[in-house]
């Protein structure tokens, strides 16, 4: 898939809560195809401390409108300078990178998001659900202020089950405990999970043990995004790959120490 | 219509802007950001004997104005680089130069041996300063007499044009500049990453996984560019100089001290398509000042 | 309050934050901006033996997140020290330390021994590391016969604590710092500044009078940093770390990097009551982490 | 003086031409005395090339209101950034800084600037005028462009004599080849410049020449601004001098090879 560099203009910048926020962006041509968990290196301008871009998944695509959103989290410098653009201000985006979530063999899979991880879901959802498969989506997160946007998932999704670390939204706990893998059986042909590094190994081992075939999409460290610099690496059963371009999507059956 | 070309040895550059090694690929990830071919070259991420895994993630942070990485050399390894890459890059209208490392200086001639029938492949940069890996690397660099016996033996078996790439982790660069020359090099390239760290206070931990790395981008440009203008005024075989050159502007900075090439690194991650922007600022430049030639303003410099 | 007091040989600081020689000038130019008697410590500009009008102007230029000087140890000589600068400094509550330069070991030996009888001055901190002036300066600091000769002249005849300054423009600053802890330094402090170079491209002239001068600020932390770790794993006297610091978090990397205390240089510039809140802001960290002392945290990074 | 560091708050950036704007600035506190030829150094936030502060004579002050004004020109990237600074936004200063004009010993004098160099002229027109000193002023530019708020100056000078290189505005040619300088004998006690260094030495030839006191505020590059760096200096009879604390005001007959 050929890619770009373009300035793209802020349409909105929706803040959700005091950390998570969504930012609408026009592209200044024609959006080309972007599959779901795929992702744009974001250039953050103004900011000594932001050298490097940032990577960002992309959230929602309207291709009507020509338009993007990234759903974003403010953990860092970078991040805080992105919550504080305003409409009209231009945002510059390498894009479309990396791979994408392929298509399950069944009909009925499981995504499970924690956090802001839950961004490169959204797509993946909306996709599976326009070619008739059954998505139930497990958002976690550590209290009610880390589970945004459920009506998006829910536009898509056949339910959307919650958990949060403090049990201010939906059960307490992880995500591995919430009680829809309790069942012995489940009947999910896989399960898609985006989030952090702790949670996907053990939903990557709860997939294992249940034996399910499970897609994780990785967040390593990225310096160029586009396969140049090698920083971004994981270990697979065939070597080194990027996680940029070869990533950021993987079968754990392909991780070094996942499954 | 200014010239913009160059001599590198026996390599005709039709610009002086090279992209860096280890920063570009080896050019097709760059395709759909500008015409590759534009370049006045392309050098290829580091080519060893063997195949290397390089080192454990994580493998760079960022720093003010910079970054650090310890990649350290992953790649495929010559034989697979002549069978599976060299196919997909020989038919660039731009010069292919190979960045050539090992741990041993077998290693470095095994290399060159195998890369000298490619017909596409006008030189190799040798490598003796890669500050990521444990053995070889940056200690051929730091060292006058290693970096003279690794030359020396490359230079007996590659009657091709011979780039010796200098590591800026030492007390007196014109020295090695000095002893890769008397045996032979055709050319010295500088500068590579300054070893440098960084910690996560919050974890108390390194953020490398090799605890420290190399340094690149803009924070380090004062320091490329002033070895660049000394080993330009110490030796006479043509220098190619780096580091943190991110703009027309501070491609020009490396011609006036004195450079005859310049290679892009670290800026080809903010913009991938930055060299072409060097390339036609550095003419732009040219007519502004009335130069016919870019020959014209290489060591330049009215001190 | 957490115990934020450090040692260096016979100093006990009451904590680990410095000014840098040549960032602070004699203190007094703070004193609007905070109570200087917060600082563990200050470092003077340079003292020689002799008045010196320093390099011609100009001499600085901008960097990306860092900045070239080549001041060149302007100072007025130490009689003049003694006779008009310590009378207005000697009541702060805090260690006043002397940074000491010249061009030749006799000028050095000259400087300390005047300071001797001086109540105040605790300490020394022999400059072997300026990259500014003709003679002497960095020449000491980049050769270990040289650094290890200038310190044990000192030593003869300085009994109070007696700081290295040394120089990153080096190979190797383990040996170096070996050298001078070989010839009974009390302590090394590191790094000075490294040697660097800016041009205007448009006036093809280098933006120094002296071509070349000292980078410092933010840009050369990573180096700094991966100096204090190696020097901190090699010698046994304590490290003080600078490079770049700009607020706690800087600090602390360089504590857990093995710094028994810090000098805080270019930042004063942007902000001048900058050490102020970095000594606060290393007593919240302790506080959050839950260290009853700085000294946990020396060195305390997990590798 | 005592020296402040305090954020400011923009309460307007009025754009004179494409490359001069004034930018008016609350004190969140009771603003100190500031003498005319003083300044301030202006941290330049957002901007990964401007690690340092940038220099700026303060222009005008109303102890009133707490305001003071900074007329600057758009020269490289520290002022760039700083032309795009709107109201709401603030600034951190350092001020009041340096030394400044001394009173001249007759009652009427010139004082000379060039481009932005009119900068620190202002209040000290305002000052000599309170004084009871006749004031004129002489303006000199690139083009008309280059010459701007006259009626601010005339506000407090007799006359306001301009000159611009191509004639656009006032006597074509250098502010040294104006007319007024032909009279063979010149009533002003004392002549104060500021503007290009190329400017300011023209100026001080004429002066010596002409047998009149001459002061002239100096631009040299600062890191510090607060006699820390000695990066500022300039030769003078009594060698080194700091321009940040000990100027940026000089006499002429006290600087090395200017008289
Ligand atoms: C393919 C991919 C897709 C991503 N999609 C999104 C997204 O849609 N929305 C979103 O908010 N974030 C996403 N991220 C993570 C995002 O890139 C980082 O949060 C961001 O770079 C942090 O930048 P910062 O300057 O705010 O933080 P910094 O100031 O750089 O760092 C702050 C803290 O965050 C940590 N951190 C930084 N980057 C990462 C990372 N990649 N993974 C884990 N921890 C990190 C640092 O170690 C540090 O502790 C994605 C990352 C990748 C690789
Ligand atoms: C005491 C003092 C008072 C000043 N008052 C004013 C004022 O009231 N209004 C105003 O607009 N400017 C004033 N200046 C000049 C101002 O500081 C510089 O124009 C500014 O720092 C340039 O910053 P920049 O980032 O825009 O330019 P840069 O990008 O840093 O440089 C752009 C170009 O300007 C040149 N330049 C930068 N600084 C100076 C300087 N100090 N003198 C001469 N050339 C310089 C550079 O060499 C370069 O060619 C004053 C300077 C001093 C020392
Ligand atoms: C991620 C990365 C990988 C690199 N790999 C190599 C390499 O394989 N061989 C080499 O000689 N230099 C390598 N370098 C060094 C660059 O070629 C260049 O010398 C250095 O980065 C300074 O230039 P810059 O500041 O423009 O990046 C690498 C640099 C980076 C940032
Ligand atoms: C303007 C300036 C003047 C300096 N003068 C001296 C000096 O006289 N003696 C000295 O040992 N170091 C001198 N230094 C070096 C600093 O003390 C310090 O080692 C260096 O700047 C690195 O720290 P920083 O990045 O925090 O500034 C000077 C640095 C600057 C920027
Ligand atoms: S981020 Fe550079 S290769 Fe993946
Ligand atoms: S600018 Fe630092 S002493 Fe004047």
């Amino acid at each position: 898939m050929k890619k770009y560099m373009q300035d793209f203009k802020i349409i909105q910048n929706r803040r959700i809560t005091p950390d998570y926020f969504v930012l609408e962006l026009e592209c200044p041509e024609i959006l080309p195809e972007i599959l779901p968990g795929q992702f744009a290196e974001v250039r953050v301008d103004h900011s000594p401390q932001t050298y490097l871009r940032r990577p960002i998944s992309i959230y929602d695509v309207d291709y009507r409108s020509n338009r993007l959103k990234l759903l974003i989290k403010k953990v860092g410098i970078g991040s805080a300078k992105l919550f504080d653009l305003t409409k009209g201000l231009t945002l510059n985006l390498i894009y479309p990178l990396g791979n994408s979530f392929s298509l399950p063999e069944g009909n009925k899979v499981l995504l499970v998001g924690g956090g802001v991880g839950c961004a490169p879901l959204l797509l993946l959802a909306k996709q599976l659900n326009s070619k008739g498969v059954i998505v139930h989506a497990l958002i976690g997160g550590r209290t009610d202020r880390d589970i945004v946007d459920v009506e998006k998932f829910s536009t898509y999704c056949k339910s959307v089950y919650i958990t949060t670390d403090d049990g201010s939204l939906g059960e307490m706990g992880m995500v591995t405990q919430h009680s829809l893998f309790a069942d012995e059986v489940l009947d999910y042909s896989k399960i898609y999970s985006c989030g952090p590094d702790a949670m996907m190994r053990a939903i990557a081992r709860l997939a294992t043990f249940k034996g399910i075939d499970c897609e994780v999409s990785l967040e390593n460290l990225m310096a160029c995004g586009i396969g140049a610099c090698l920083c971004c690496i994981v270990e697979t059963s065939e070597g080194n790959k990027t996680t940029c371009v070869q990533g950021p999507v993987f079968n754990i059956r392909d991780l070094k120490g996942w499954s | 219509m200014r010239d913009l070309s160059v001599d590198i040895h026996k390599l005709h550059l039709k610009n002086p802007v090279m992209s860096a090694s280890g920063t570009f690929g080896y050019g097709p990830e760059f395709e759909d950001f500008f015409d590759v071919n534009k370049l006045g070259g392309i050098l290829t991420k580091a080519c060893t004997s063997k195949n290397r895994d390089g080192n454990r993630y994580p493998r760079m942070a960022e720093t003010p104005m910079g970054m650090l990485n310890s990649v350290g050399l992953q790649n495929k390894g010559v034989d697979y680089f002549i069978e599976a890459i060299y196919p997909r890059i020989k038919s660039y209208d731009t010069h292919i130069i190979v960045n050539v490392s090992d741990s041993t200086i077998e290693g470095y001639v095994e290399v060159a041996e195998k890369l000298l029938p490619l017909d596409k492949i006008g030189g190799i940069e040798l490598n003796i300063s890669c500050p990521n890996v444990k053995e070889g690397g940056m200690a051929f660099g730091t060292s006058c007499p290693m970096a003279a016996a690794v030359t020396k033996a490359v230079r007996r078996v590659y009657p091709k044009t011979l780039i010796v790439k200098l590591s800026p982790n030492v007390t007196s660069i014109e020295e090695i500049a000095l002893a890769v020359e008397g045996e032979g090099a055709d050319s010295v390239s500088l500068i590579n990453t300054l070893l440098g760290m960084a910690i996560d206070a919050e974890k108390r931990r390194p953020l490398l996984s090799t605890i420290t790395g190399g340094l690149s981008g803009p924070a380090i440009k004062p320091i490329a560019l002033r070895m660049v203008w000394q080993v330009a005024k110490t030796v006479k075989i043509p220098v190619i100089g780096m580091g943190g050159i991110s703009n027309a502007t501070d491609a020009i900075e490396f011609l006036l001290a004195g450079a005859t090439a310049v290679q892009v690194g670290t800026a080809n991650f903010i913009d991938p398509s930055v060299c072409s922007g060097i390339i036609d600022g550095i003419e732009t430049y040219l007519e502004r000042h009335n130069f016919n030639s870019v020959t014209e303003i290489i060591g330049a410099l009215r001190t």
